[in-house]
């Protein structure tokens, strides 16, 4: 049997981490390849509900990552991203969902090696704590459904 | 009654008694109840945190551990040393847990860190103050030299106490009983205590200078807040006037000593006869 | 119906070493809605571009998708292809196969699996997205310029003969700024006042500058190339257009011993007064707290002898407004007051002065007409200590940063004083020797080697008086840490270079950003050193950081260089990328409630208010409405709002979600 | 409440307001809402204990607004809902007549919603013990358990949006959830659109809500869904030191501080 190999999607913003991860591969460093990332203009326009909507589709685990606190491009996206992730992260905890599997992180323009250390670090992590499976039961329950009629 | 916790430390049950005595005579004065640590044992200065950090940190723990066993939200600690270590140990055990944790299990006790600690000075400043002025019955009418010497306001990040370069609180206080203090430049120089027992001949240099300035600007008295540098400005004179090639007889006053004098307590409780430099006030 | 064209490179073999490129394109053939797949070895390359071309074309596509670098690299280059092709730029998107793929993993199927899916979730995001149309914004062709030093100067001088418009406001009565109280300037020597006054009367005269002296900025409102700002004129209690600056008045003023700002208090002045005899404008204001009129009610002597009648002391303050298009702070810097050095004396010993005080010591304009005297009895000091980094790289005190300027104007300091007292001694104390310019490291030499300047690499642990002297107490760290005794005659302290104590507050007006040190924030370090964050205000001089003459003039200059780029457009363009509000048909309009908690989100204050109303002009609805020229398009508000009525172009509700549900759907 | 009577009558007859709206007693014997245009209906208005429907939703109905300017008769929970209303720029001082009742029913004048806000800053806006420990003793279950929790309480929601329209925060035209462009919650009542639905409502009412538990009043299934914007509420106190509900404009996440923790921050 393969091990198991968890999909890790990433919403970064453009300016830092994307950046960031640019520089990973300008240097090229390696990481694993269950990473795929999504780009935005900053942390701040990260919905929630795209986390939520990634978990249902399949995702294993999520990175978050943005620009360090006072190095927003746009001076405070991260500061209020910063402020929902503590409410959000509290109330999925608080519901059962495994926060473990969500990463959050800065990660600057100038910090490819961080960026390759948190993949691999949420990689592992994520691939201890096994597939999704709890979560993705609950979405299939839909295609069930939907499927019967 | 205010009732605040006491930690004399070594030198103030021998070679500074009449610090604690001025202390307690003061304390007196003001109707606060000094309650001594029970079991309390050496801050571990100057020589242990050159030694040990886990040492120099279990020392200074243990007293402030003892401290909250025993109730006390607050304690004064006289010697500037023992401030000085008390201090660092509760800043350094707050900022980091996992130590406070390590410290805990070496003395075998819980320390949490919630004693507050202060000199003396600050003591005054928070409990007598205010009601200085009514009580004094015999202004302290003489230039004096205020020392603070290193450790009182050293290092300033953590002890927060005065301005580091150019500290004030004595000076002020003493205004309050009618002394004036000279505008001098040694008020922080080092009286070269380290070197008290093992090279006396360089505390004769470095505490020389600070009393012959502290003579040239016209004081008539020097005061202090901390055992070792009273010690060396009052006991190493003699080898203060062999490196100065003369004879300065400038006697060395506590604080709280000067305090007493213009509040009218006893010289023999403030145990003024018990300096080597006569006391003429 | 989307029709979808996806190209993707081998980048020569940066790409395809690691991905099986022609797998990829295969795949992506199959993909719902793409009509045409190719691979090729260099896309962004003249022929590879000619093939998404022809491509476009051939195929109709309403869609493109290039697997290739990063789109922070090749994004433009690619949309314009697309745009050239007549199909709209913001209709191609990019996936970043060689940064996030190629390059950091190894060829294994799993890698050429992860490009297929990359390509994918932006096939998927681009079937939602939309043509836009760059944002045309008007511009105002005035600049407003705040700080009348050299840097607000040049820069106006370098709009102004650009043939624009500049309003020049300056908060002291005379621009000239602090390069007017210096006395020779390093590394040549030449005379400040002389290289300097006659750019402050061009300033005076040229027909495109408005010039305000006494005033402040009260408030500023609006974006790049439409802002409304407020101007304070402060009362000067002077008809400025009917006073000939004759200097009577000044000659008879009763209050004669106000400390000099521009001779840093070690002369005075009168309460009617021009700062220096330079000044422009050379006719003077009232400084009210110190006249005997305002203070006391009695004295008027200046309005008696003021033949023109020039005197006016209920003149108010006036606000005036004006409309200007871009926004350039010139705002300079301060030096750390005495209370900052207890243990240097400075404030207590008046023979310890900051380098601003030595400068007016050693100009032929200043107190002792360019003698160096001392100042607490007017004896020539024999010898003179310099204390570099006085609070600069200095942890404790709170300031971190080197201030760049004081070991250059140290040794100059130190130069000077040889000059003019030839059997004079002088020490400089220093931490490190900053000399990095053009001629700067050979001035130092110069004043070391040829002026005998005692250069003692250490610090200064305290200054105090004894018997007429000042002893100061260091130590040699290039002699083992020897401790050194100097008895100083004076003092000079290269104090530490600060913010301006307003800078927090005009930085809140402007809503621009500022560091720590409450000095102004550049947008980049680097690449945008003289931008903001806020689009069409722009950063000259020491108000950003601490800097000397040239490096203050080469940023003027190219602050005024980017106002002229500006206003060298009909219209501003910019990029589409920003936030919208829906609207809808009525009754609704929008699914906008106006709560506008999107209002405090905003980093920009783009979020106005806009009012919907019927035929009688009664309001029906208010909804938030994105100021096109403020938004940045960070899409913050996007993820806030509840209603999902607010959205970014670029990155729209559509597109994000298309693009997460695409990435993992196998 | 004879003065709240009094009071409400002379607004009607004076045509200072068009409605008032109160309680009054439901034929099933519980309160219900009443909304009164007459002077002479006013002896039905009642208030007591079991008086706890947040009569504030009513404000941004449609069918309440057009009878005209309104009167409101405003326990605790009402002028809670009134201060976050005004502060999201939904009612206005000049729209409203508030009769502030106290706990035992009698009249509170207040000159404007200020005095409202001063009178508010005596009641903390807390989670009371109870509830509290209903919160610890949740979260001091295993994931899976709180998991397992969660899903059976949820299974139960049909999706009536019973406690949507019992709320007073929930005034938006057009509700995220019938947002079909894209369609981020699946409409049937199914599980993973009941999870995304009650998490999207706590994380939307996250430094809103008042706390006034009409969304668990209202619901028919009796779910527990106010223990998630409890939680919220607990967390904005505890992480963010917020205080309650303020006429201050910008909310607990439309606001931040630099120094907001950040431990899970890597």
């Amino acid at each position: 049997m393969n091990e198991f190999e968890p999909k890790i999607v990433a919403f970064v913003c453009n300016w830092c981490t994307y950046a960031g991860a640019d520089l990973t591969g300008t240097s090229r460093i390696k990481y694993a390849t269950n990473v795929k990332i999504v780009r935005f203009p900053c942390t701040g326009r990260i919905d929630f509900m795209l986390l939520l909507k990634a978990f249902s589709e399949g995702a294993d685990g999520i990175i978050i990552s943005g620009c360090h606190p006072n190095d927003c491009h746009y001076t405070s996206g991260n500061f209020h991203a910063r402020r929902r992730w503590v409410m959000f992260r509290s109330l999925l905890d608080f519901m059962g969902i495994d926060v473990r599997r969500i990463q959050f992180s800065w990660v600057s323009a100038a910090e490819g090696a961080k960026w390759a250390e948190i993949v691999n670090s949420t990689v592992e992590t994520v691939r201890e704590l096994g597939p999704y499976s709890d979560y993705q039961k609950v979405a299939d329950f839909l295609k069930t459904e939907v499927e019967n009629g | 009654m205010i009732k605040i916790g006491f930690y004399p430390g070594c030198s103030l049950t021998g070679s500074s008694r009449e610090y604690a005595e001025s202390v307690i005579a003061l304390c007196e004065a003001f109707n606060i109840e000094l309650k001594q640590i029970p079991d309390w044992n050496c801050c571990g200065a100057t020589a242990a945190h050159n030694l040990d950090k886990e040492l120099s940190l279990a020392l200074p723990a243990r007293i402030l551990a003892l401290a909250e066993q025993n109730g006390m939200t607050e304690i004064v600690v006289p010697c500037a040393a023992c401030y000085n270590r008390l201090s660092v140990t509760e800043h350094t055990l707050n900022a980091d847990e996992q130590l406070r944790a390590r410290i805990s299990e070496i003395i075998e006790m819980p320390y949490e860190g919630t004693v507050k600690i202060l000199n003396v000075i600050q003591m005054l400043q928070k409990y007598v103050v205010n009601e200085l002025a009514n009580k004094i019955v015999a202004p302290f009418d003489h230039k004096v030299a205020c020392y603070y010497g290193c450790l009182l306001v050293r290092p300033h990040e953590i002890l927060q106490f005065d301005r580091v370069e150019d500290p004030q609180t004595i000076d002020e206080m003493l205004k309050l009983v009618g002394a004036q203090p000279v505008d001098w430049a040694f008020k922080t120089e080092c009286c070269g205590a380290g070197f008290s027992v093992s090279q006396p001949d360089i505390v004769g240099k470095l505490s020389g200078k600070i009393v012959k300035d502290a003579v040239d600007r016209g004081a008539e008295a020097m005061v202090v807040a901390c055992p070792m540098c009273h010690a060396n400005l009052d006991m190493r004179r003699p080898a203060i006037n062999s490196y100065l090639k003369t004879t300065i007889d400038i006697p060395v006053l506590y604080v709280t000593q000067v305090l007493g004098l213009a509040l009218g307590i006893s010289r023999e409780k403030l145990g003024l006869q018990r300096h080597f430099v006569p006391v003429k006030f | 119906m989307s029709r979808i064209g996806v190209f993707v490179c081998h980048c020569g073999e940066n790409i395809s070493a690691t991905v099986d490129v022609e797998k990829v394109a295969q795949a992506a053939a199959g993909f719902d809605d793409v009509v045409h797949s190719v691979d090729y070895k260099y896309m962004c390359s003249d022929p590879g571009q000619t093939l998404i071309k022809q491509a476009i074309k051939e195929h109709n596509l309403t869609g493109v998708v290039v697997a290739a670098c990063s789109p922070r690299m090749h994004e433009p280059t690619f949309r314009k292809a697309c745009a050239e092709a007549g199909l709209n730029g913001y209709m191609c998107e990019m996936t970043n196969l060689r940064e996030h793929c190629s390059w950091v993993h190894d060829r294994t199927e799993e890698t050429t699996e992860k490009a297929i899916d990359l390509v994918r979730m932006l096939v998927e995001k681009v079937k939602n997205n939309k043509p836009l149309e760059p944002i045309l914004v008007p511009i105002t062709k005035t600049a407003l310029v705040i700080g009348g030093g050299i840097a607000g100067i040049q820069t106006s001088l370098d709009i102004a003969n650009c043939g624009h418009k500049v309003i020049l406001v300056e908060k002291e009565p005379s621009i000239g700024g602090h390069m007017s109280q210096l006395s020779e300037t390093f590394p040549t020597l030449d005379c400040s006042q002389c290289i300097l006054t006659p750019r402050m009367v061009e300033v005076a005269q040229h027909p495109n500058i408005e010039l305000i002296t006494y005033a402040e900025l009260d408030s500023l409102e609006g974006y790049i190339g439409n802002f409304k700002a407020k101007i304070r004129k402060k009362a000067k209690s002077v008809d400025h257009s009917v006073c000939t600056g004759c200097g009577d008045c000044w000659g008879k003023c009763p209050s004669k011993k106000i400390p000099s700002e521009f001779n840093a208090g070690l002369g005075s002045r009168t309460a009617i007064y021009v700062p220096f005899p330079q000044a422009v404008p050379n006719k003077p204001v009232i400084d009210k707290s110190n006249c005997n009129y305002y203070q006391k009610g009695k004295c008027k002597i200046c309005e008696k002898f003021c033949k023109p009648g020039a005197i006016r002391f209920d003149q108010e303050d006036e606000i005036v407004e004006a409309e200007v298009g871009a926004v350039v702070v010139t705002t300079g810097f301060d030096v750390v007051k005495p209370e900052f050095f207890p243990e240097y004396g400075y404030g207590k010993y008046k023979d310890v002065i900051t380098g601003l005080q030595f400068e007016r010591l050693a100009s032929a304009s200043g107190p002792t007409l360019g003698e160096i005297r001392r100042p607490s009895d007017e004896k020539v000091p024999e010898k003179v200590v310099f204390i570099a980094c006085a609070g600069s790289r200095d942890p404790a005190k709170g300031i971190n940063y080197c201030s760049k300027i004081c070991c250059m104007y140290t040794a100059k300091h130190a130069m000077l004083y040889q000059h003019k007292v030839h059997t004079g001694k002088s020490f400089v104390f220093y931490m490190d020797i900053r000399a990095a310019g053009k001629n700067y490291d050979e001035f130092v030499r110069r004043a070391i080697e040829e002026d005998k300047v005692n250069y003692i690499r250490g610090r200064v642990s305290t200054v105090y008086e004894k018997d007429g002297k000042l002893i100061v107490k260091g130590a040699d760290t290039l002699m083992n840490g020897e401790p050194i005794e100097i008895e100083a005659d004076m003092v000079v302290l290269a104090s530490a270079g600060i913010s301006n104590p307003g800078s927090e507050e005009l930085a809140q007006k402007l809503h621009v950003s500022y560091d720590r040190y409450k000095f102004f924030a550049e947008a980049h370090p680097k690449l945008k050193p003289v931008e903001t964050n806020t689009a069409g205000i722009f950063l000259a001089g020491a108000c950003q950081a601490p800097k000397d003459i040239p490096e203050t003039v080469g940023m003027a200059s190219g602050a005024a260089s980017k106002v002229a780029a500006l206003f060298s457009q009909p219209e501003l363009k910019r990029e589409p990328l920003i936030a919208v509000v829906n609207r809808q048909m009525p009754p609704v309009f929008s699914s906008c409630v106006g709560c506008f908690l999107c209002e405090t989100a905003c980093p920009y204050n783009a979020i106005g208010r806009e009012e919907i109303k019927d035929r009688n002009g009664n309001v029906i609805k208010t909804l938030a409405r994105v100021n096109e020229g403020l938004c940045q398009g960070c899409g913050t508000c996007v993820a806030f709002c509840r209603t999902k009525s607010i959205d970014i172009q670029g990155f729209s509700n559509e597109q994000m979600y298309s693009e997460v549900m695409a990435l993992l759907n196998d | 409440m004879d003065n709240v009577k009094k009071r409400a009558a002379e607004l009607l007859k004076s045509e200072a307001v068009k409605v008032v709206i109160g309680y009054t007693m439901g034929t099933n014997g519980k309160p219900r809402a009443a909304f009164i245009q007459n002077a002479e209906d006013v002896d039905s208005l009642i208030f007591n204990a079991q008086c706890v429907q947040n009569l504030a939703v009513y404000l941004s109905k449609a069918e309440i607004k057009q009878l005209g300017k309104p009167a409101i008769v405003a326990p605790l929970n009402v002028l809670r809902a009134i201060i976050q209303l005004a502060s999201e720029m939904q009612i206005q001082e000049n729209e409203l007549i508030v009769l502030g009742v106290s706990p035992d029913g009698e009249l509170i004048d207040f000159q404007n919603f200020s005095a409202i806000e001063k009178y508010l800053e005596d009641f903390n806006m807390e989670v009371d013990a109870k509830e509290k420990e209903t919160l610890e003793k949740i979260s001091s279950m295993s994931l899976e358990e709180r998991w397992k929790f969660w899903n059976e309480e949820l299974a139960e929601c049909f999706k009536c949006y019973a406690c949507r329209a019992a709320c007073p925060m929930c005034y938006c035209h057009k509700c995220a959830v019938e947002q079909n462009k894209p369609q981020w919650i699946p409409v049937a009542a199914h599980r993973l659109g009941n999870l995304e639905w009650h998490i999207m409502r706590a994380m939307h009412l996250a430094g809103r809500c008042v706390n006034c538990d009409a969304c668990h009043e209202a619901c028919p299934k009796g779910i527990n869904l106010n223990f998630l914007t409890k939680l919220m509420l607990n967390d904005a106190q505890e992480e963010f030191g917020y205080t309650g509900v303020t006429l201050k404009e910008g909310n607990l996440l439309s606001t931040f501080k630099t120094n907001d923790q950040e431990n899970f921050i890597q």
